[in-house]
């Protein structure tokens, strides 16, 4: 490798896309969220919970897989009141953790975004593109996570592939 | 192997590193730290190239980007073409090239061309080679053009990378000026990319002999970069050539040799809130009679290879100028051991500060070069006083000359900054910015060290400018353009013919559009145009600077991204259970993979697909519909905003049904067709056609953004978090009867264009009962964690029931012989409902929809429609190719229609097809003429449908 | 007019190339002309030659704001040909297609009009059906198209080494465009304006149209130039990018939109690509200039610009593209990039008529209008001179709009 | 290429958005306009020598439609929307 990182693939995540204002999703469901955050594009977390605000009336709610039952039963998306939207989205997105010295380097070529500390601080999130693709971008221990949409999964790791062989 | 011009010390090489190296298939010796060119010089090679048209020889003429004379192409590895000696870095091994002669320099066969020069003036090719025609004279035309021969292989190993970066403040050259703006930009905290196209920092201080504060000038650039290596937020990059100025501050940098050995170049997109551009400034040409011969050079070039690389090119110097700047380079030269014959100076009088530096050098003050003596080597030139007169011959074996200096613009013009003609330096130097730029140093019109630096001493400019050399007597061609032979006489040519714009002249006599740009030369054009017309150079005009500054290589440019960035690719669960079961794989729009069919071993494409389709018409099929596009809909004007998207009534629906409908853009042609199903009071699922997904999306989102605002309507896509897979045919409901089911599958219960959760196989899934096929059909859509169980279950349940995995052909087949519409292949733009028979779907009752006042507005104004029909060749085993015209009677006309789609059915053990015809609803029984162009098809015009004309199968 | 000839060229030399004749006259401007061509562009210096050459009318003045061939015909992948779509575009292309093969013999000047066929290279079953669809209409027309093998593709231009079939968007075969060529574009600007020249119609750079000038009667009058008024009954717009500007000063509504259409040239090599290459699938196309330099197109910017520049991103994609078939050209260098800006209608089809200000007529939404350069100018002559279109054009009209009957053509090169 | 102001999420490369056309007229009443009315609304657009407004879909990023207004002739973004409160 020409560039020192490491590349992994991530199993599911549990994910559940939340629309609405903070005020109504907040009614709802606020007893097992984190603090809504308040900048565009940061996130916040609680016990294993991310609550990622990643457009205007918009969150996405990240949590470990084996979350992802009990988080349904108490979000209860098809029962949800009419000004707000839940939508169990697990599937949609294949995550991928781009760590080690030279991380930033490799992001460099696939991302667009300015990723400097300075800019892109540890609760930063956003949407952006990876390999020209819609991602999901966030920092992640010694580096970077990316999320595609899961049909991509597999172009993607076959750049990642090449932009660090 | 001596290198006789070598000198004895001094110069920034190593000579503990000897290289050897190959020219022209001889064998030298270099050191590290030369370019070819500068091993060139040493090693006393003098002819180094073949000019463009005329095939003069040519030598070493500059010392950088600029050099105009010698291309030459590389060998090897490193392969490449059209590359300036100067700016090719040597190596052990290197081999390079003289492009555009044959079989040498020294004798080229080519040089023929001198011969008959008078007859090729320029735009010659205007006004010949028309009769009989150009194909006579192309070939040979275009072999002779064309420098290096074109790269055949990609490179073997390694690769190239583009990435972006982002920076505060982007600095152009690490001269003095840049150097200073990075220092200071550094220390003040900022994040600094310094970007420089040499090997090495200090630009023209490389070359020159200068100090700062009475210390050598190069010692201050040693601090300065030590200084910058200390800042973590400073990059500073060498050999990486700042190449283009894009909008909103973003350039472009190319840099060669970065510090990974695999990796060959790297393409920088760097997005700057502050430019600086601190890119020096160029040495111009004399132009004068003769002047490209070997040995003739640009004076600082003389210098730089003086004290940057030790060599003395020659040892009977003549200098001649029109500004201060060859003075110190003279006095460098003697220094090293020539002997200056003289200093040619046109100014009359020289300012004594010049006069101060070589009190030993003869200088002809008011005199001009006016002739060379030597072919393939200066031998001597002929000094005339400026006014004329007969002048003298002063041997040499070396010519310096310095026309003045251009401040290096062409990023700051990029930028779209304006430049103006300043009349003190006789140059175009930059005027207002356009972008967050400024120039510095050089770049920017301070031509000189104290200037630019406190304490740098350096001569005043003192420039009188000089466009070209006018003697009466002069003979010989004197070039403005060394790459392109193009000369004064040439010009005089263009403006006596008309074409008097400075744009015309370029074009016409090809001055300015080699691989420099005419970075030595264009300023003398537009200097003589300038005279001839009796305008000044302002009023001349340059012509626009275009990107690259120097050439890059397009796999800098393209980077890592390849074919598959440009077109990503998606992939369902079952992808590779396709693979494994032999199915041809297609692009199905939106970037997916899908089958195309599934052959067994030694069968065809027909057969494959009558299997496939017999299987799904007399049993049972199955295919993976995931792709399709799929939305959820959230709130509680979702009705609305759907009746006002789709030409049909959506509102209506109660929780569980689902209904087909049409999505029309605002201009009355078709977006569109899908299903939208109601999940309960304020839930809505829609799905659209694969290819058309993302633009349905933001269609939706537009309208919701742009013109609803207030209407509550959340959009989430859910296309990848369903997949599913649809089992149709006669036996399809055996078979989800197999897979065990906890939904009550009766017809009554649960109807065609309905819905219902619950568990198939074990697993949570939704089933939908809709049909693109005619056939009953349940979708079974699960969450793709499940696809892949599902998909190996239903194949397991449905074997005793001899299911088939069904591909894209047919499914093509079976909505064909249903008449089912497919954008792809009715839908061109044309028709609209009422033409493919779908009057239904365009709502009277709604007052305003998408589309339906420009449906009603075209077909006002009466112009014949083009309507979907069924078409039976009347010879039953004649297939139509799709999209063959029908004209009337068959005849070379105007065409009334065309086929969209032809396929063999299997349940009428013939070929159908589907077209549309001219007012074709009328012609049903009709027979209508396929044009082919071997003759003429005969086809009878029936309904859009060969098969369970009223729909009972699919909703059995 | 002088001939050229090799002959007159052998004569000049012997005095040193002292006694060419200019190649156009500038005349002092009048007050008044028979008509007036705005913009010494192809399309405006074809249309006053024809006037002129076809129609007796010589009266007429034709006004540049900067050098004459300095619109979009200085600076386009000249590229001629007629593989469309639509019955109503087809003859048309032919027609201009035949006229420029016998353009050097009538305008008495090297074209190096070079007739080396295109090939467009398939890599999707969409494209393939499309291109096919054409392939029949074309035929009636009598414009050629074949389909080739992808051996055959390979063996025409050996530099294609990829899009195997292990490649993302594998070749599926090549469609042949005989009648395609390349000319020089400065020489069609060049001798359109001589031949006009010669024939009496006044070319004036330096010129801008600041406005038109309606009559009382709500007629076009003339025009308001940086030089003074000129006067004509009959005012043909040919600026490409620029039209709305003008009509836009009597209030004109057209559905036009000016957008940015880069090109850019490789390093001159040696003769490598004898056809010129139409990739639609992958989003560009080259061929070889006789100077030996690959000039190569791509998509379109998004956005309307006159800003004439590179959006990196757009060329980068084309670079890419390029790239994936032809790996070999990683080690080819760019020489020079341009952009340039063209109006585009609603439809994407030109629009050649006469607009609700009489006397006032358009030449616009020329999307790859090089190749309708003579077409263009003679059937614009026609309807200028007659008061009635050119049967070629008929469809061309501002009428189609009335009632949205679109002409619709997938014929763009970049379509991707 | 471009950096696009996004109320939402700053300026970003315009390679993020899709472009979404210049701002035409408003919709008409299409049971109350005439049919030369309808056509001009439906294909005429300003087509200025300066600044032209558009909109533009932060596709790869947030989802929000950005309306601007940019000059035809440098490509400076003269005026951009405000940030969500």
């Amino acid at each position: 490798m020409s560039y020192d990182v490491q590349i992994d693939r991530l199993g599911r995540v549990a994910v559940f896309d939340l629309k609405g204002t903070a005020d109504a999703v907040g009614a709802w469901v606020k007893d097992i969220l984190p603090a809504f955050p308040v900048r565009p594009n940061t996130r916040t977390e609680k016990n294993g919970v991310a609550l990622c605000y990643i457009g205007r009336n918009h969150w996405l709610l990240r949590a470990a897989r084996d979350a992802e039952e009990r988080l349904e039963q108490r979000l209860k998306p098809t029962n949800c009141p009419a000004d707000i939207s839940i939508v169990r989205v697990s599937d949609t997105l294949t995550f991928f953790h781009v760590t080690g010295p030279d991380a930033a380097d490799v992001m460099a070529i696939a991302c667009p975004l300015d990723l400097h500390e300075t800019v892109f601080p540890p609760d930063a999130v956003t949407y952006s593109e990876f390999f020209g693709l819609k991602a999901l971008v966030t920092r992640c221990e010694g580096g970077f996570e990316c999320a595609v949409e899961q049909s991509f999964g597999d172009m993607v790791a076959d750049y990642l592939a090449r932009a660090t062989a | 192997m001596a290198q006789s011009n070598r000198l004895a010390a001094g110069g920034r090489i190593d000579r503990s590193r000897p290289l050897t190296f190959r020219f022209n298939g001889k064998p030298y010796q270099g050191y590290d730290g030369d370019t070819l060119a500068s091993a060139l010089l040493a090693n006393g090679v003098r002819v180094t190239a073949r000019s463009f048209k005329y095939h003069r020889p040519r030598g070493i003429v500059g010392h950088g980007p600029e050099e105009p004379a010698t291309l030459v192409e590389l060998d090897g590895e490193d392969a490449s073409g059209n590359r300036p000696a100067t700016t090719v870095p040597l190596r052990e091994g290197l081999s390079a090239r003289s492009v555009n002669c044959w079989p040498s320099p020294e004798f080229d066969l080519g040089g023929i061309n001198q011969l008959f020069s008078r007859f090729i003036p320029a735009g010659f090719y205007y006004k010949t080679f028309k009769w009989p025609n150009w194909h006579l004279f192309e070939p040979s035309i275009r072999k002779a053009a064309g420098l290096a021969a074109a790269p055949k292989y990609a490179p073997s190993c390694g690769y190239f990378e583009a990435r972006h970066a982002h920076t505060d403040v982007l600095i152009a050259g690490a001269g003095p000026a840049g150097l200073l703006a990075a220092l200071e930009a550094g220390r003040a905290g900022k994040r600094v990319f310094l970007a420089d196209e040499g090997p090495e920092a200090g630009g023209g201080l490389l070359n020159r002999n200068l100090t700062i504060k009475g210390q050598p000038a190069m010692n201050w650039v040693a601090d300065a970069v030590a200084e910058l290596q200390g800042m973590a937020n400073v990059t500073h990059l060498q050999n990486a050539t700042v190449w283009a100025y894009r909008e909103h501050n973003m350039l472009i940098v190319n840099q060669r040799m970065p510090e990974q050995n695999s990796l060959l170049e790297r393409s920088w997109r760097i997005r700057a809130a502050e430019v600086v551009l601190a890119t020096g400034a160029t040495e111009r040409a004399m132009v004068f009679a003769d002047n490209d011969r070997p040995g003739i050079m640009l004076a600082t070039s003389l210098q730089a290879y003086v004290n940057h690389w030790g060599v003395l090119p020659g040892q009977q110097v003549v200098l001649f100028t029109n500004n201060n700047s060859a003075y110190p380079v003279a006095a460098d030269l003697a220094g090293a051991g020539a002997l200056v014959v003289a200093i040619l100076d046109s100014r009359v009088h020289v300012p004594d500060a010049a006069m101060k530096l070589v009190p030993d050098i003869p200088v002809h003050a008011g005199t001009v070069v006016a002739g060379v003596k030597g072919h393939k080597q200066v031998r001597a030139v002929r000094a005339v006083p400026l006014g004329g007169g007969a002048g003298a011959w002063i041997t040499c074996d070396l010519l310096g000359h310095s026309g003045g200096w251009n401040p290096t613009v062409h990023l700051w013009s990029q930028s779209r900054s304006s430049l103006k003609f300043d009349e003190t330096l006789a140059a175009f130097v930059p005027d207002s910015a356009a972008q967050r730029c400024r120039a510095v140093g050089a770049a920017a019109g301070n031509l000189t060290l104290d200037q630019i630096i406190e304490g740098g001493e350096d001569l005043p400019y003192a420039i009188d400018p000089l466009w070209r050399v006018e003697i009466a007597d002069q003979k010989g061609k004197a070039f403005l353009d060394i790459q392109n032979d193009v000369t004064v006489s040439d010009v005089y040519l263009a403006l006596r013919e008309g074409y008097d714009n400075v744009e015309h002249v370029k074009r016409y006599t090809t001055g300015g559009m080699g691989l420099d740009q005419g970075k030595t030369g264009n300023i003398n054009i537009i200097g003589t145009v300038a005279m001839q017309k009796g305008i000044s150079l302002q009023d001349v005009g340059t012509t626009t600077f275009r990107s690259p500054y120097t050439p890059v290589s397009f796999g800098a440019i393209g980077g890592l991204r390849e074919e598959t960035v440009l077109f990503p690719y998606r992939h369902t669960p079952v992808t590779q259970w396709n693979k494994d079961n032999g199915a041809v794989m297609y692009e199905a729009g939106a970037r997916w993979r899908r089958p195309g069919y599934f052959p067994k071993p030694g069968e065809g494409l027909q057969e494959a697909v009558n299997r496939e389709c017999r299987a799904v018409r007399e049993g049972v099929g199955v295919y993976d519909g995931s792709p399709l596009g799929t939305f959820e809909l959230k709130g509680r004007d979702v009705p609305k905003f759907l009746d006002f998207l789709y030409s049909n009534v959506m509102s209506s629906l109660k929780p569980g049904d689902g209904r087909y409908g049409l999505m029309l853009s605002d201009d009355g042609l078709i977006l569109d067709d899908g299903v939208a199903f109601r999940l309960d009071e304020h839930r809505w699922l829609i799905s659209t056609s694969t290819g058309h997904a993302d633009a349905v999306n933001q269609h939706m989102k537009k309208l919701l953004q742009t013109e609803f605002p207030g209407w509550q309507v959340m959009i989430t896509t859910v296309t990848s978090q369903w997949n599913n897979a649809t089992i149709c045919g006669p036996r399809a409901r055996d078979v989800m009867q197999a897979l065990g089911t906890d939904i009550n599958l009766s017809p009554k219960a649960f109807p065609f264009m309905s819905f219902r959760d619950g568990t198939v196989a074990g697993l949570p899934a939704r089933v939908v009962r809709v049909s693109f096929t005619g056939e009953l059909s349940f979708e079974v859509n699960v969450a793709p964690r499940h696809m892949a169980t599902l998909w190996d279950k239903v194949m397991e349940a449905g074997e005793p029931f001899g299911i088939l995995p069904v591909g894209s052909e047919a499914s093509h087949v079976l909505r064909v012989e249903k008449g089912f519409l497919s954008l792809g292949h009715e839908v061109d733009g044309t028709v609209d409902a009422y033409d493919l028979g779908m009057g239904w779907a365009m709502s009277q009752k709604k007052p305003d929809y998408l589309g339906k006042r420009s449906v009603q507005l075209r077909r006002q104004s009466g112009h014949p429609r083009r309507a979907l029909v069924g078409v039976l060749p009347e010879d039953p085993n004649r297939q139509i190719p799709e999209g063959a015209p029908l004209t009337p009677g068959g005849r070379r006309e105007a065409t009334e229609g065309l086929i969209t789609a032809c396929v063999w059915s299997v349940m009428n053990d013939r070929w159908v097809g589907l077209a549309l015809l001219e007012n074709g609803h009328a012609r049903q029984g009709e027979t209508a003429h396929v044009r082919l162009k071997d003759g003429v098809i005969p086809v009878r015009v029936t309904k859009p449908v060969f098969h369970d004309p009223d729909g009972k199968l699919l909703r059995s | 007019m002088q001939k050229y000839s090799i002959f007159s060229l052998a004569r000049n030399a012997l005095s040193g190339h002292r006694n060419w004749p200019l190649a156009w006259r500038s005349p002092a401007l009048k007050d008044r002309y028979e008509v007036i061509v705005i913009g010494a562009g192809g399309h405006g210096l074809a249309t006053a030659y024809y006037l002129a050459k076809e129609f007796g009318i010589s009266d007429v003045a034709v006004l540049e704001r900067g050098w004459l061939g300095g619109g979009n015909i200085a600076r386009n992948t000249v590229t001629i040909r007629s593989n469309y779509m639509r019955d109503e575009s087809i003859p048309f292309y032919v027609k201009s297609v035949a006229m420029y093969e016998g353009l050097t013999q009538e305008l008495n000047f090297n074209m190096m009009h070079s007739k080396r066929t295109m090939v467009d290279i398939v890599q999707t079953w969409p494209k393939l059906r499309e291109l096919r669809r054409r392939q029949l209409v074309m035929d009636i027309y009598g414009s050629t198209y074949e389909q080739i093998t992808t051996d055959e593709v390979r063996r025409r231009i050996p530099a294609l080494t990829g899009g195997g079939p292990d490649a993302r968007l594998p070749i599926i075969c090549g469609m042949v465009h005989t009648d395609a060529g390349v000319n020089r574009h400065d020489a069609v600007a060049w001798g359109y304006a001589r031949a006009a020249d010669a024939l009496g119609v006044e070319i004036h750079q330096q010129t801008a149209v600041q406005s038109l000038i309606r009559g009382v009667d709500g007629a076009i009058a003339g025009v308001e130039t940086n030089r003074g008024t000129v006067r004509a009954a009959k005012v043909v717009v040919a600026v490409s990018g620029h039209t709305t500007t003008l009509t836009d000063t009597v209030g004109l509504k057209l559905p036009l939109r000016t957008m940015n259409l880069t090109a850019f040239v490789s390093e001159p090599v040696q003769p490598l690509v004898d056809v010129i290459v139409n990739c639609p699938d992958s989003g560009f196309y080259f061929s070889q200039s006789d100077k030996g330099e690959m000039v190569i197109g791509g998509a379109p910017d998004m956005g309307q610009s006159f800003r004439r520049d590179i959006k990196q991103h757009v060329f980068e994609d084309t670079v890419t593209a390029m790239l994936s078939l032809f790996p070999s050209f990683k080690k080819l260098k760019l020489m020079r990039q341009w952009g340039g800006h063209l109006d585009i209608a609603h439809d994407a089809s030109p629009i050649m008529d006469q607009t609700d200000v009489p006397g006032l007529f358009i030449t616009a939404g020329w999307w790859g209008g090089y190749k309708a350069i003579p077409a263009g100018g003679l059937t614009l002559a026609h309807l200028v001179a007659k008061g009635a279109p050119h049967p070629l054009m008929s469809s061309f009209t501002l009428d189609r709009f009335r009632h949205l009957d679109f002409i619709l053509e997938a014929g763009t090169t970049t379509a991707r | 290429m471009m950096l696009i102001p996004c109320p939402f999420c700053g300026k970003r490369n315009e390679s993020e958005f899709i472009f979404g056309g210049p701002v035409g007229a408003d919709r008409p009443d299409p049971n109350a306009a005439s049919d030369a009315e309808w056509v001009e609304y439906l294909t005429v657009v300003p087509n200025p020598l300066g600044p032209v407004q558009e909109r533009w879909w932060h596709a790869r990023g947030c989802g929000e439609w950005v309306t601007i207004w940019r000059d035809t002739r440098t490509h400076d973004i003269v005026r951009a929307p405000d940030g969500p409160k």
